[in-house]
């Protein structure tokens, strides 16, 4: 089992220095393939990357699917069941003025919309007409389109997700590995800084943002054109970073006192080169696994947050807020269940394929596996 | 030992200061007050209750007052001392943490004593749950790794953390209590009141502790020493069970002290909706209600909790690896 | 395989001995004082923030005050009129200025002390008194020098003035007198408002003798708290019940039929109403809007309009909404309908004027109902033809669905009707107050509850600078107007004053009225004594349980046919001492 | 009849680069009290060998093709689980490598010593306990009592080697099975575990295969030598004159590298050119034909066997040109 890695027996009268450079070449051109070939290999990790990636490609293109406007109310109609109705050519009557769809319409369909789902949207019109889809899922108790939902509140639970956990990557990875490089006193004195930031309550912090981002909406919104929504997956983003700094900071500080490290270090490599040749791999490696676990709880704090009435703000609408729609849903007088299953499908689903994958980027990217398996 | 426990000491009093100060500010800087309500008091009127609760003072006085044991406070915290010289307030040093703003009939002393024992047996319930659903779940997908069994495994538990609790906790009382009437609907008490919250409230632990088992059991599986004991001639539950487990347990040991705090404090959603009157709701109510009071005491319990667990987490890992010695953690 | 009993074994065992020492610990400090079910449990909606009746500062505290204390005068559950209390009788002098209260003689404290005058003197100068900081002493400044007690404070927060100087005194123990600074027609319904329910000076400054430094609390702990109501406090539990048990020592507890209730603090909608349906609670005090339509045909819910006016303010000091003809295009494309029987549903009815029907000899006046042609003219007129250069418009709200739900449709609206944008901004409760009250929104979300049965306690709202004023709108005649009614006599003449206010509000709309409340409680059929009310107080004193008799008799006279549920309650029904011997008689 | 017959064993694991026959055909038997080595580079299958007779080739990847492996005439390839761990640490004993990760880092010595002794030999802990220490001391362990409340880490490398072969011999196997035992340690210890070894060989008569790429410690140890390449046997024989006269050009290769005191400091050691061979892409024929310098066109195209080379019975050699090597090495 061992055997083929290690101890050649005939290094004495080799050259050691070609080997090594052999084995880094070797190590560093092949760890992603490496990777790659084994994730294949992994049946449902595989599957679930193709999931995810087919999901993300709905989301993203959702002002082009038929749907019906997510904010469209129809309260006299209220919740409806499920109905297999294929669809009509209603788009937009909703809240259409006159006749034809205008491009006023159109915005008054969604929330302000970006210049790209302006396109799109101009595009499904082009594409489809009027014609919209049914209510295959159902509507919610003001009478909107469950399917239109979920598939918008898809878009705004991938991108907060997105944002934050990249957020926290930025942060953390520079924090982490800046910590573990330094080492020491200063590795020491960051580290408490950590600890003291794990223990000051996030809600106190979630709150103190959200107001200061509310004094300053105006101003972030025309000077920066940030909305609050983006605003708010940084405020995550900045909550998240601790456990990622934390993460990064171990990998490196063992990495920076392994073997290959020091052996490299002997052979008097630059260190810019030994972070980037070595450190910077196999922490990436663990940052990976670690962005499939920060994105459900990412995903779950905003339910979480929308729970306490801090989340996202209608109309827009996120799985968080769909979710806690849908606990009144819940009760033994009338069981809206299609406001429920439908919901825990979806979320359920993708957050799954996202663990799934995360186990299976863990297991295959983690070096002491290499060779096995 | 001494050594290790005195600098651990030294760092929390450290720690504690920051987070104090930190939060004292940060709630004070937010807006609202804790008497703000929807029709408002006569100015005069709202003098008179900032100044019965200092909230007129400069903040650094305030924090003074607050932490101790300097008494700033001629008249003392709760009005009309006139009468005598003697110490009214003593502050978070004397183990004081004052009169909640909101429930104005406790002291914060009060509501974290009455709470806190209720957050810990649900805790504790909840925890149990997660162990054991945890570990034997991360341990069959170890030892069945890639099989159907693994993947229904990882399934289940993936399911504790696919979800929001609280959909949970609504699908599991509508089966539970409504369908199959086995547990109340909510409020607290009895051991069967218990169940339904432990368990969802278990259930994100329960995920993490099957996957941190998965990975540990995995990694203590792929240990030299454990082909040492198969050539031993020991069972495949022997090798398990005694010299595989131990170590692959280790970092599910080194998750159970921010776990523990968690599951203490963040209870909130569970608390709500099974209306059970623990801790964890006061840690997001506080700051919603500007309770500086209670929203510090909550905040101070998190850190010795999260401090001390820390800490007996740690020892308790050096009770299990004998190679981690306490001083040159 | 047998090994000696060893060391490592003894140390499992200890470990697992002081595990299960520890949860069985754990079981009984959370278990507590295990308790009884009560007789009647109601859901309080939220935890009562004090029991002190001086320092309360909402409906939750109300509801509990109630069954334990007792006021000078007390309201029929039905009519809310005032009846005798603690004063057997009352008398108003000829210019409607001296009011002279005569104790009732059978009073007592839940210690068994008499309950006096000197008490409600004592309770009185308690809660004017600065230092008290009471929330609701405004209550009081229509007593002559009470405005000017509580206000001119020193330096340390003590009052200036000397008590002597407000105008209340005894005469006797038995007479308590009351002067007023102007006539108040409804001043007797206020001393029956809880924030006056007399504290008993024996009990408080036996605990400022035994706990100087928190004798604040101390008082109001079960164990210390005397009480005069038909019922005392046992048990509490912070975010949990208030136990509260039959008061022996009241004067009526021969008509209490009750011997225990308790009171929970589910906020959740879901949980009370999972707890009501399971028997937990026989009343709860609302109801999702999510579950209404299922609710309406039951026969434990009959919403009954209340004292209350949901509306949007306006910020006047901002344009374009400064100017008269935006606000009331915008009026004038509220879906109110929609809200009120769409997403609403529980019967509450649109909304043109501030003041909610049910104010005996007032109607109200009206703004004009919805009509989109007008506002869009009116659009035209301020410059903002089809919403050309019209400002994004934000609708401001505190976090909740029900006011998201209505700020949509609300939002939805404007857009097609008046063709301007319309965002939704919520903000946590502290900060959407904050907000409100430094101006900063378009339109914010707002509602106003009736403290008493007069258009008054709405009018008064909008004077220039007014506390919960909080529009930015003022108007000499409307000042002018509200000031002559609260030195008015006649009450025709009054009300006609009142209204012409109402009349301007509704011409200037500083303030888009969108619906008027109901009542939404749910009850359990079998509770007998309690009725829904224009004010929605209840009185536990006369709750009972109904046997299935009357139950059927009950049921017979139901006119709208709804669904009979689970009556919870025991089918012999629960009755007073008095009702059973009165029944005994028969 | 043999203690140990090992039958035509062949062990393959399937990987993502392909098929790798590790074991692939090898067939020795062993006497009690025998002292076998089985010597070859890295990835020659040896390790693999051991592991095959234990029944501990891990699976998946691992797969025991076919063969036989019969101690005293019972077949363990056959045998049931249970039967076969009633054989493990009992009748045949391993002794891993690397002491420092081989023993259990986190149980004391007396717990990893007494589980062997409770479930061969039905002991108490108690009784096994006493066993323990006296293992502990036949292997020269001091003050046994007090080594064994310790852990792993707390012992120097050969002291730990030693806990693992008191280990290995506490229920006085037939056979132990020790692989690359001195490996990981200093050589004045080496020395010393070798010494440890051959005495109490002497004394309980116990059978040793040992696994090993040093050549020297098989020189001092063993009666037989058996070298492999590539998952096969090239060439075995006694010691002695395999030593002297190595008949395959591989032994010779490795017999070459060897420095020696007695050599001249100033000549390069002659090392086997090239690398060892591709596993799951062996060449049709003599698998070390690329490296060989005495191949021949016809060593490309097939295998040649392990044939018979000495009347006596005693040595053999899978080589074409065994015959047309130059005769004594160097020596």
């Amino acid at each position: 089992m061992k055997e083929n890695a290690d101890k050649r027996w005939d290094l004495g009268g080799g050259d050691m220095e070609r080997l090594l450079a052999e084995a880094k070449a070797s190590k560093g051109e092949s760890l992603w393939n490496d990777s790659l070939r084994r994730l294949k290999v992994n049946k449902p990790a595989w599957w679930s990357l193709r999931f995810l990636g087919l999901f993300a490609l709905m989301s993203l293109l959702a002002p082009l699917l038929p749907l019906r406007s997510p904010v469209a109310v129809n309260t006299a109609s209220g919740a409806q069941a499920p109905a297999l109705v294929w669809g009509d050519g209603e788009y937009m009557a909703d809240v259409a003025i006159g006749d034809g769809i205008t491009e006023r319409n159109i915005q008054d369909s969604y929330w302000d919309l970006s210049a790209l789902d302006q396109t799109l949207v101009h595009a499904r019109v082009g594409i489809f007409g009027r014609w919209q889809t049914g209510h295959w899922l159902g509507t919610d108790h003001l009478g909107r389109d469950l399917l239109s939902r979920l598939v918008w509140g898809s878009r705004t639970s991938i991108l907060v997700a997105l944002a934050a956990t990249f957020c926290s990557l930025l942060i953390g990875v520079v924090y982490g590995a800046f910590s573990g490089l330094a080492g020491g006193r200063v590795d020491n004195l960051m580290m408490r800084v950590v600890d003291v930031l794990y223990s000051i309550p996030f809600i106190f912090v979630v709150i103190f943002l959200i107001t200061l981002i509310g004094d300053y909406r105006m101003l972030l919104e025309e000077k920066l054109g940030l909305d609050r929504e983006k605003v708010f997956y940084l405020v995550i983003g900045a909550i998240y970073w601790l456990t990622m700094a934390r993460v990064v900071r171990g990998q490196v500080l063992s990495l920076k006192n392994s073997e290959f490290i020091e052996a490299s270090r002997v052979l008097g490599a630059s260190t810019a080169r030994i972070l980037f040749q070595h450190i910077v791999p196999n922490v990436l490696s663990i940052v990976v696994v670690y962005l499939t676990l920060t994105i459900p709880s990412v995903m779950l704090f905003e339910a979480f947050l929308s729970f306490l009435g801090l989340g996202i703000e209608p109309p827009k609408v996120s799985w968080g807020t769909i979710a806690v729609e849908a606990t009144s849903a819940i009760n033994p007088l009338r069981l809206f269940w299609w406001m429920v299953v439908f919901l825990a499908m979806a979320m359920g689903s993708a957050l799954l394929a996202l663990n799934i994958l995360g186990d299976g980027l863990r297991d295959a990217l983690d070096p002491r596996m290499r060779g096995k398996d | 030992m001494t050594r290790f426990l005195l600098r651990r000491l030294l760092w929390f009093a450290i720690t504690m200061f920051v987070v104090m100060s930190v939060s004292f500010v940060l709630m004070r800087s937010v807006k609202g007050g804790p008497f703000d309500q929807d029709r408002n008091v006569e100015p005069a009127i709202e003098q008179n209750l900032k100044k019965k609760y200092h909230l007129d003072w400069p903040m650094w006085k305030q924090f003074l007052h607050y932490v101790g044991p300097l008494n700033l406070d001629e008249r003392g915290l709760f009005g009309e001392g006139e009468r005598s010289g003697e110490k009214k307030f003593g502050g978070v040093l004397a183990g004081d943490f004052g009169p909640s703003f909101r429930y104005r009939d406790y002291t914060v002393n009060d509501i974290i004593g009455q709470s806190l024992p209720i957050s810990a047996l649900l805790g504790i319930v909840a925890m149990m749950w997660a162990l054991a659903l945890g570990i034997s779940t991360g341990i069959a997908s170890a030892l069945r790794r890639g099989s159907g069994l693994d993947l229904a495994m990882r399934l289940a538990a993936t399911g504790g953390i696919a979800l929001p609790n609280f959909v949970i906790a609504g699908f599991l009382i509508v089966c539970f209590v409504f369908l199959i009437p086995l547990f109340p609907v909510a409020g607290w008490g009895s051991i069967r009141t218990m169940i339904l919250p432990g368990f969802c409230l278990g259930l994100v632990f329960a995920a993490y502790i099957s996957r941190l088992t998965r990975t540990g059991m995995l990694e203590a599986l792929s240990q030299e020493h454990i082909r040492t004991a198969h050539a031993k001639g020991l069972s495949p539950r022997t090798v398990v069970m005694r010299h595989a487990l131990k170590g692959g347990l280790l970092p599910v040991v080194s998750y159970l002290g921010p776990a523990t705090a968690g599951i203490l404090t963040g209870s909130l959603v569970i608390e709500r909706i099974f209306f059970i009157p623990g801790t964890g709701s006061h840690f997001v109510n506080s700051a919603i209600n500007r309770d500086y009071t209670l929203a510090m005491g909550v905040t101070i319990l998190y850190t010795v909790l999260v401090y001390s667990l820390n800490l007996v987490v740690d020892l308790i890992y050096t009770l299990l690896d004998p190679r981690i010695s306490l001083e040159d953690g | 395989m047998p090994t000696p009993y060893g060391a490592r074994q003894r140390r499992q065992g200890l470990a697992a001995v002081l595990v299960i020492g520890l949860f069985g610990g754990l079981l009984y400090l959370a278990s507590g004082a295990r308790l009884e079910p009560a007789d009647f449990t109601f859901n309080n909606g939220t935890e009562v923030s004090t029991l002190d009746p001086a320092t309360v500062t909402g409906v939750p505290e109300g509801r509990v005050l109630r069954a334990i204390f007792e006021g000078l005068v007390v309201k029929d559950p039905l009519t809310l009129a005032p009846e005798p209390g603690m004063a057997e009788s009352w008398e108003v002098s000829e210019d409607g200025l001296t009011y002279t209260f005569h104790m009732r003689e059978d009073a007592r404290w839940s210690d068994g002390h008499p309950v006096t005058s000197e008490d409600f003197l004592y309770t009185f100068e308690r809660f004017l008194n600065p230092r008290t900081a009471a929330y609701y002493a405004y209550q009081l400044w229509y007593v002559r020098g009470a405005r000017a007690y509580t206000k001119e404070v020193d330096a340390d927060g003590a009052p200036i003035n000397d008590f002597s100087t407000v105008g209340i005194h005894t005469e006797g123990p038995g007479t308590l007198v009351i002067e007023l600074e102007a006539p108040t027609p409804f001043f007797v319904d206020l001393v029956g408002f809880y924030p006056l329910f007399p504290v008993s000076r024996r009990n408080i400054e036996s605990a400022q003798e035994r706990w100087p430094d928190s004798w604040e609390i101390r008082w109001l702990r079960p164990e210390n708290i005397v009480t005069n109501g038909p019922y005392r406090v046992l048990h509490r539990r912070v975010n949990d019940r208030i136990r509260l048990v039959k008061n022996e020592t009241y004067w009526d507890a021969d008509n209490v039929a009750l011997g225990t209730i308790d009171v929970l603090a589910i906020e959740q909608d879901a949980t009370m109403l999972n707890v009501y349906l399971t028997g937990g609670a026989d009343l709860i005090d609302r109801v999702n809007t999510n579950v209404v339509r299922e609710m309406m045909e039951r026969e434990d819910f009959t919403p009954v309009p209340y004292l209350g006016t949901y509306f949007y303010r306006v910020n006047t000091t901002k344009p374009p909404y400064d100017d008269v003809r935006v606000r009331e295009a915008l009026s004038l494309t509220i879906p109110r309908a929609q809200i009120a029987v769409d997403i609403m549903k529980m019967g509450q009815v649109p909304a043109y004027g501030l003041v909610p029907p049910g104010m005996p000899g007032y109607t109200s006046a009206e703004c004009r109902k919805e009509d989109t042609e007008r506002a869009r003219a009116l659009m035209v007129e301020a410059g903002f033809p089809g919403g050309e250069g019209f400002p994004a418009i934000e609708i401001h709200y505190n976090t909740s669905e029900a006011h998201a739900q209505i700020a949509q449709v609300i939002a939805l609206a404007w857009q097609r009707d008046l063709g301007i944008r319309a965002k939704l901004r919520n903000e946590e409760w502290k900060v959407y107050l904050d907000t409100q009250n430094t101006l900063r929104f378009d339109v914010s979300r707002a509602a106003w509850i009736g403290d008493y049965v007069d258009p008054n306690t709405f009018s008064d709202m909008f004077v220039t600078g007014g506390e919960n004023n909080k529009t930015g709108w003022g108007h000499p005649e409307y000042d002018r107007l509200i000031s002559a009614a609260a030195a008015t006599v006649d009450p025709v003449t009054r009300l006609e004053q009142l209204r012409q206010a109402e009349e301007l509000l509704m011409k200037e709309l500083p303030i888009l009225p969108i619906y008027f409340y109901v009542t939404q409680n749910v009850v359990a059929p079998r509770l007998g004594g309690y009725y829904e009310n224009i004010q929605d107080e209840h009185f536990p004193k006369h709750w009972y349980w109904m046997d299935d008799d009357e139950l059927a008799a009950k049921r017979a006279t139901y006119t709208h046919g709804k669904n009979l549920v689970d009556p919870h309650g025991p089918a012999a029904g629960m009755y007073s001492p008095a009702e059973m011997r009165r029944r005994a008689q028969r | 009849m043999a203690l140990l017959d090992v039958n035509d064993l062949r062990v393959r694991f399937e990987t993502h680069h392909g098929t790798v026959r590790a074991v692939d055909g090898v067939s020795f038997s062993l006497d009690a009290g025998e002292t076998l080595g089985l010597v070859g580079e890295s990835g020659s299958g040896k390790s693999v060998t051991n592991l095959g007779i234990m029944g501990l080739v891990p699976s998946p990847p691992g797969v025991v093709e076919a063969g036989h492996v019969l101690l005293e005439g019972r077949d363990l390839v056959q045998m049931s689980d249970a039967q076969l761990r009633g054989v493990r640490g009992n009748e045949v004993a391993m002794i891993f490598q690397d002491p420092m990760t081989s023993l259990n880092p986190l149980l004391t010595v007396e717990r990893q010593l007494t589980e062997v002794l409770e479930l061969h030999r039905n002991m108490t802990r108690a009784e096994a306990r006493r066993a323990a220490a006296k293992g502990l001391d036949e292997v020269g362990i001091p003050e046994p009592e007090r080594r064994l409340e310790q852990y792993p880490h707390e012992l120097s490398g050969g002291m730990r080697q030693r806990v693992m072969i008191a280990m290995g011999l506490l229920c006085e196997p037939k056979l132990l099975l020790a692989d690359e035992p001195t490996t990981a340690l200093d050589v004045t210890i080496q020395a010393q575990i070798l010494e440890l070894m051959k005495d109490l060989q002497e004394r309980r008569g116990t059978a040793i295969i040992l696994v090993t790429h040093d050549l020297g410690v098989v020189a001092g140890m063993a009666d037989r030598v058996h070298v492999m390449y590539a998952g096969r046997l090239v060439e075995t024989g006694p010691i002695g004159s395999l030593f002297k006269d190595p008949r395959h050009p591989y032994t010779r290769g490795l017999l070459q590298s060897v420095p020696r005191l007695t050599g001249d400091p100033d000549v390069a050691l002659d090392s086997i050119p090239g690398q060892p061979p591709d596993l799951a892409a062996l060449p049709p024929g003599c698998s070390f034909a690329p490296r060989c310098s005495f191949a021949k066109p016809t060593c490309e195209l097939d295998q040649p066997a392990l044939d018979r080379i000495d009347s006596q019975d005693t040595r053999s050699s899978a080589c074409f040109e065994t015959q047309n090597l130059p005769g004594e090495s160097h020596q």
